[in-house]
């Protein structure tokens, strides 16, 4: 895909790309359930050009980080800043996300999904063919791309959603699950053209994955976050060189890593599943 | 605490409307004068006296007893028909052209072959108010249905519901708030066809009143009467609201502020 | 290709018909009731010949385009807008279809006083009979567009206009169906009753005037009539919704 | 029983059927007459008698002369109300005081071919005012004809009793044109009617129902007061109202309310009348439309 | 989990517990797109007892699969059996089903939503209680009982789903993607659970995954699906003794039959992506 996009360079102009400072967000109690403190207090700098992953148990407030950095929620506490100007209860120009659930349009056809946002930010007819020829393609949908979301498998459906937002050469990648309902194999080769397209446009991309060894293959620092409310317990960085694909699983130190993650997450999914955790101490940044 | 706050807010809203509305009527009392619009405060004195009168008490009766009976024709059977019709895919199609067709005549028109079917009185009352009242609660119940996510259903089907369990415990909690703005339109309608049968033929009932005073061009009870009923159907209204609220509270997140 | 669903119909209906037909032939229902669907047709093919039929047919159905037209458009807009804005919605959603209980008859005269005497108060009263119904129905419809969608939408930076256009009524659609086909029976409804009490010219007055002279079989062929030109409606709102069904994967 | 008076409650065409409804002369005579229902006159208090199995209707003669005449089983045997009983008026301050104040003015009547339009044009017809000299509005009722007279959309309207008392007590002022319909000749306005069944099966019950209303009839001439005070409470009108509403008919036609006989001429001057703005077609076949042998008998005094 | 549920012994009834007999599932042509030929001909023996696996590239036809086994579709051609008894259109009873979309009933309450298939098999409240309080506790829902969906993550919803089926104790348990939205180390607990109940009920399971060292870890066999439409490329058998759990994938013949997979699976997923496949030979029972 990259080959065929123009490169947005993103890392000179900024070394800190996005920056969330002492962010708590706090659901208010609601039928049935009292207030959930959901999320942090918890800072994070994103930095400019780098591929950041979290990890952490189920329910721990990954999706809500990634709807408050996009500019989706509002902080209970704190604040969020993107390419130095601070995120005020609107998506900045420049940010693509892909959400946990399905989120592609019913009533528009594979292809017409597709191009939504193209078309929406007035791309020529020309420009948006190509591209969205080239996503659908690299996306394995070229049989389907006349077809409704209603026709697609799960799996399908999410890549549609992917191809959706990456044709939009967003600045900031948010990817929230964005591989959880393909199989390993697919899994592998759309992470290696996200590895492709990431060190070509230069864009900053922060993933959500439950796979460890994905976060680990794919990412410069992993963010490990604890049980509710999520905070990061440590961020691991790994130390890969820009060049590097799924091929990267064979070196010995890979391993390591994946193992390092493993280890601090062991305690936080049973906290999890076992109810409210006491507040932890660790934060990161 | 807050909630009584909440449900305070919640009424004085509505109750600012009601005002606005007093207002306005006050300006086309200006505007038109006395043989179009009385002034809301005599038209007020007006009704308080006729309501008081022992005379009234019948009329409201016949009509009250008209519209339940409607009313609960138009509701139950709506929401029956209405399941029946959006589950049942070819029942559907073949019966909603048909009852959309009818439901658009005017039923004006249609009241000769009421009076052949009912004859005059009771029956016939019921029969237009459920007329007028029954097709919304089907629509809406039929649409909502039509659009339930199939992931319910298909999980309905993996614990083997029968269809009514299927109709009862996941078509219409799925489908509950577009029901029951069905059923407040279907209120709201059942309520004027019953006064429309009454209109037509009567010896009793606010439609009778509202019919004689329309003669008389007595202005101040057709607007006495209106004002009633209107009063009648916007509590009624509330209330469905309410119990609608209740009923899917957990379901619909409240809209976030952002 | 005709589906199964229009053979059963065409097969209810020429049944039901062919019922009445028997009925009124064998006299089990007089004449002075109903008469029989043939001679309603027949009835109906004299009317259309006569020559003011035309004027009124006009008259009619350019009051309920206005009306639809008005209904629709503006029902889904002021819906929007008390979604919108749960304050205005909290406060008129009691009066709104507490709206359909008033004896709007009963304000003719103020009607004539307000808009003239004309077309304009009947377009008024049937604007207002569609237009509640797709109120009502538009907040219920945008009430279920799934939040992701909406998230969706920021996302790409939609104006207010585009994520209307684009997310909340495409997604909405299915659910403002119900209101939509009330809006067109409502349209008819309210300009032929209209019509029917106040007017002396259009559909409904000549309905009422048959009616009054004991004019049965004109009586019945206007209905038939109305029963067509509202069937027509029905059937583009049938034809459109049944393609959006069909995308969506709810019917096959 | 239940018979069918149009108008009932309203208009005053009601008022021997309260009377006699509030002595029992019905029962006297011969029926339980135990409701009278209304209705909104024209065709509709027709279809009513009939669907609903309904003994006796007086209705409007235009609407029983039109049901006969499109094949409708019914016979008119007795009268009703002749001649006339409405107020013709205007606002006051308007300059209506000759015939040829006429020219140019707004005239409302309720329907196309109705009875009101016919009479009016019979009444411009009798001042030799060509009808293309006048504007005719119709709008569909009394009411909204007295909103759109007093807000100058019209000139001239009809207003029946007890709505012309209603209006004066309210306050209301009117300019009456008296002259107007001057020269009109009387006409009937109701008779009474029944479908040819019952008219085979139960004679006797529907000569009950006449004598009834005639001995009404005599007795409303003979006690306005106190027919008055009956009538209020039946309508539930103001007495003042209600004793204004009879003196003043009383005043403009002395032989409003028919003991019941059917007085011919004055059924065909309104069929003339009808058949001028054609709303309905002459000649009139009296003898299939009437019913002879129930009329009440001679006068009793 | 099983320590509290009565067990349900199949293996000795049935020998073959649901059987396919050369199915095929065509979707009709609608609009936009032609006729999908989803899957099969394919036919499988699910054995009495026997924990089965599917893995295979995404929209393969797994889903539809499912579908048919369970009663939810009607084959094209071909024929399903369950329990000895032809499978036509209805779900038969004992069967459980764990959908890979979201279906928890937004209009419940947590516990009301697993409650609801014992309510309305008219199960008593108390036996109810201590079944629902049961597994809500195990699925780590317990600070949410009362709580709706849509104050749940994606990960918490799911376990919603699968709390809901399993308090059911079906016969034959069908899980399409059950743990797709949890994190790796909750899908490790809720296997093992999953493994113990299956051992002590004795009932037989059909799980769907893209996880193939789940697949393995959990599996006595585990089906390879080729890319649309879907058919067995091979059948695996494991040869993990009954008495198994997580630690499992510590034996050095683990990582023999996760690489078998991958091997499997390399070719189709391209496959898939690249387009309409050719028809495959492979059919395994
Ligand atoms: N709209 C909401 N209202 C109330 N509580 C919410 C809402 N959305 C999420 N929560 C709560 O916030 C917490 C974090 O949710 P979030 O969706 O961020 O988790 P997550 O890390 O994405 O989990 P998963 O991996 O399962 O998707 C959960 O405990 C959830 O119950
Ligand atoms: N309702 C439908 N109408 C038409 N085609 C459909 C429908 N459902 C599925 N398909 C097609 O059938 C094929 C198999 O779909 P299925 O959902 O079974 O795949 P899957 O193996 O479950 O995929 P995934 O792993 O992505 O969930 C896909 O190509 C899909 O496009
Ligand atoms: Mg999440
Ligand atoms: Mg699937």
């Amino acid at each position: 895909m990259a080959t065929r996009l123009a490169s947005v360079p993103v890392a000179e102009t900024y070394k800190v790309h996005a920056r969330l400072d002492g962010v708590t967000r706090i659901y208010p109690p609601r039928a049935g359930h009292g207030e959930v403190h959901a999320l942090g207090p918890l800072s994070l700098d994103l930095r400019a050009g780098e591929f950041l992953s979290v990890v952490g148990p189920s329910g721990c407030g990954k999706s809500t980080l990634l709807d408050v950095l996009a500019g989706l929620a509002v902080p209970s506490a704190g604040t969020v800043e993107f390419e130095g100007k601070r995120v005020l209860g609107e998506v900045p120009d420049g940010v693509g996300v892909v959400f946990q659930e399905d989120a592609s349009f019913p009533w528009l056809s594979v292809e017409d999904n597709v191009a939504f946002g193209l078309r929406r930010a007035g791309m020529d007819a020309a420009e948006t063919r190509r591209r969205v020829d080239f996503a659908v393609g690299f996306m394995g949908l070229k049989d389907f791309r006349r077809a409704y979301p209603s026709q697609l498998s799960g799996g399908m459906r999410q890549r549609v959603c992917i191809a959706r937002t990456l044709v939009l050469q967003p600045r900031l990648i948010l990817l929230d699950e964005p591989f959880g309902a393909l199989d390993q194999q697919t899994r592998l080769l759309m992470g290696d053209e996200l590895l492709r397209l990431w060190r070509e446009t230069g864009a900053t991309v922060l993933l959500i994955t439950h796979a460890l060894d994905e976060a680990n293959l794919l990412s410069d620092r992993i963010g490990v976050m604890a049980a509710r409310p999520g905070r990061f317990i440590d961020i691991v960085g790994t130390g890969w060189p820009r060049d590097r694909d799924s091929r990267l699983a064979e070196r010995p130190d890979f391993g390591a890593v994946t193992a390092r993650l493993w280890s601090y997450l062991r305690g936080e999914s049973l906290k999890a599943l076992q109810g409210s955790s006491p507040p932890l101490g660790g934060e990161a940044r | 605490m807050t909630l009584s706050l909440r449900s305070l807010r919640s009424l004085r809203d509505p109750i600012l409307v009601a005002i606005g509305l007093v207002t306005l009527w006050q300006v086309l009392h200006q505007i038109a004068g006395d043989s179009a619009v009385t002034a809301p405060a005599p038209t007020l004195a007006h009704l308080w006296e006729m309501v008081g009168q022992a005379r009234f008490l019948p009329h409201l009766r016949e009509t009250g007893l008209a519209f339940l009976q409607a009313l609960a024709i138009s509701c139950i059977g709506g929401v029956l028909v209405g399941v029946v019709l959006g589950g049942h895919r070819l029942t559907g199609e073949v019966a909603e052209p048909i009852l959309v067709g009818l439901y658009s005549v005017p039923k004006i028109t249609l009241y000769p072959v009421i009076l052949l079917l009912f004859g005059l009185g009771m029956p016939a009352k019921v029969a237009f108010g459920a007329l007028h009242g029954i097709i919304p609660v089907v629509l809406f119940t039929m649409n909502a249905v039509r659009n339930v996510n199939r992931t319910y259903l298909r999980a309905g089907r993996a614990m083997r519901l029968t269809p009514a369990q299927t109709a009862w415990h996941i078509l219409v909690p799925a489908t509950l708030p577009e029901i029951f703005s069905g059923l407040r339109i279907g209120f709201s309608l059942t309520l004027l066809g019953t006064m429309l049968g009454e209109l037509f033929a009567s010896q009793r009932g606010l439609g009778f009143l509202l019919m004689t005073a329309i003669d008389l061009h007595d202005v101040k009870t057709i607007l006495a009467i209106a004002v009633l009923i209107s009063a009648f159907a916007v509590l009624a209204n509330a209330a469905l609201l309410a119990i609608d609220r209740r009923l899917h509270r957990g379901a619909t997140p409240e809209a976030e502020k952002t | 290709m005709i589906s199964k669903a229009t053979i059963i119909r065409t097969v209810v209906l020429v049944g039901a018909v062919a019922a009445l037909e028997v009925a009124c032939r064998t006299g089990a229902i007089q004449p002075a009731l109903v008469i029989a669907p043939s001679a309603m047709v027949k009835a109906l093919a004299e009317t259309l010949q006569s020559d003011d039929f035309g004027g009124h047919v006009q008259q009619t159905l350019s009051a309920v385009a206005i009306a639809m037209t008005l209904a629709i458009v503006g029902g889904f807009a002021i819906g929007f807008v008390l979604h919108w804005i749960p304050f205005l919605r909290r406060a008129f959603n009691p009066f709104l279809a507490a709206y359909y209980a008033i004896p709007h008859f009963a304000f003719y005269p103020l009607l004539i006083v307000i808009f003239g005497l004309g077309p304009a108060p009947l377009i008024v009263l049937a604007t207002l009979f569609a237009m509640v119904a797709m109120i009502v129905a538009t907040m219920a419809g945008l009430d279920r567009v799934p939040r992701v969608l909406l998230k969706t939408a920021r996302i790409h930076r939609l104006s207010l206009m585009q994520e209307i256009w684009r997310i909340r009524l495409p997604a909405a659609a299915p659910h403002i169906l119900s209101g939509l086909k009330l809006a067109v029976a409502y349209s008819f409804i309210g300009v032929i009753a209209g019509e029917f009490i106040l007017s002396t010219s259009g559909i409904g007055h000549e309905i009422a005037y048959a009616y009054d002279n004991f004019d049965n079989p004109r009586m019945y062929a206007l209905i038939l009539f109305v029963l067509g030109i509202v069937t027509t409606f029905n059937m583009l709102v049938w034809t459109w919704e049944r393609r959006l069904a069909r995308r969506r994967g709810m019917a096959s | 029983e239940d018979i069918v008076v149009t108008h009932y409650g309203s208009l005053l065409y009601g008022v021997p059927y309260a009377i006699a409804l509030e002595k029992g002369w019905f029962k006297e005579a011969g029926v339980d007459v135990t409701g009278i229902l209304t209705s909104k006159g024209g065709g509709t208090s027709v279809r009513n008698m009939m669907a609903g199995d309904t003994l006796y209707a007086e209705v409007a003669l235009p609407a029983a002369l039109s049901a006969i005449k499109e094949g409708f089983n019914i016979k008119i045997l007795s009268g009703g109300t002749d001649g006339r009983s409405s107020f013709w008026v205007t606002r006051v301050g308007e300059a209506i005081d000759k015939p040829a104040d006429l020219k140019g003015k707004r005239f409302v009547y309720s329907r196309p071919k109705s009875v009101s339009e016919s009479v009016t044009l019979a009444a411009l017809n009798s001042w030799n005012v060509p009808v293309a000299d006048v504007k005719m509005i119709a709008i569909g009722d009394f009411g909204a004809g007295l909103t759109a007279l007093e807000h100058n959309k019209v000139d001239v309207a009809i207003i029946p009793e007890p709505i012309y008392s209603q209006k004066e007590k309210a306050g209301v002022k009117y300019k009456v044109i008296p002259w107007l319909d001057e020269k009109l000749p009387a006409y009937t306005q109701t008779v009474a009617i029944a479908t040819d069944e019952t008219i085979a099966k139960r004679p006797e019950k529907l000569r009950a129902v006449i004598e009834a209303r005639r001995k009404g009839v005599e007795f409303l001439y003979a006690n306005p007061k106190e027919s008055a005070a009956i009538l209020a409470k039946a309508y539930n009108l103001p007495p003042d109202v209600a004793a204004s509403a009879l003196d003043n008919i009383i005043k403009m036609n002395p032989t409003w309310w028919n003991r019941g006989e059917l007085k011919q001429p004055l059924m065909e001057a309104m069929a003339e009348a009808l058949g001028s703005v054609g709303a309905l077609q002459l000649p009139i076949d009296w003898k299939a439309a009437v019913q002879p042998g129930f009329e009440p008998a001679a006068k009793t005094q």
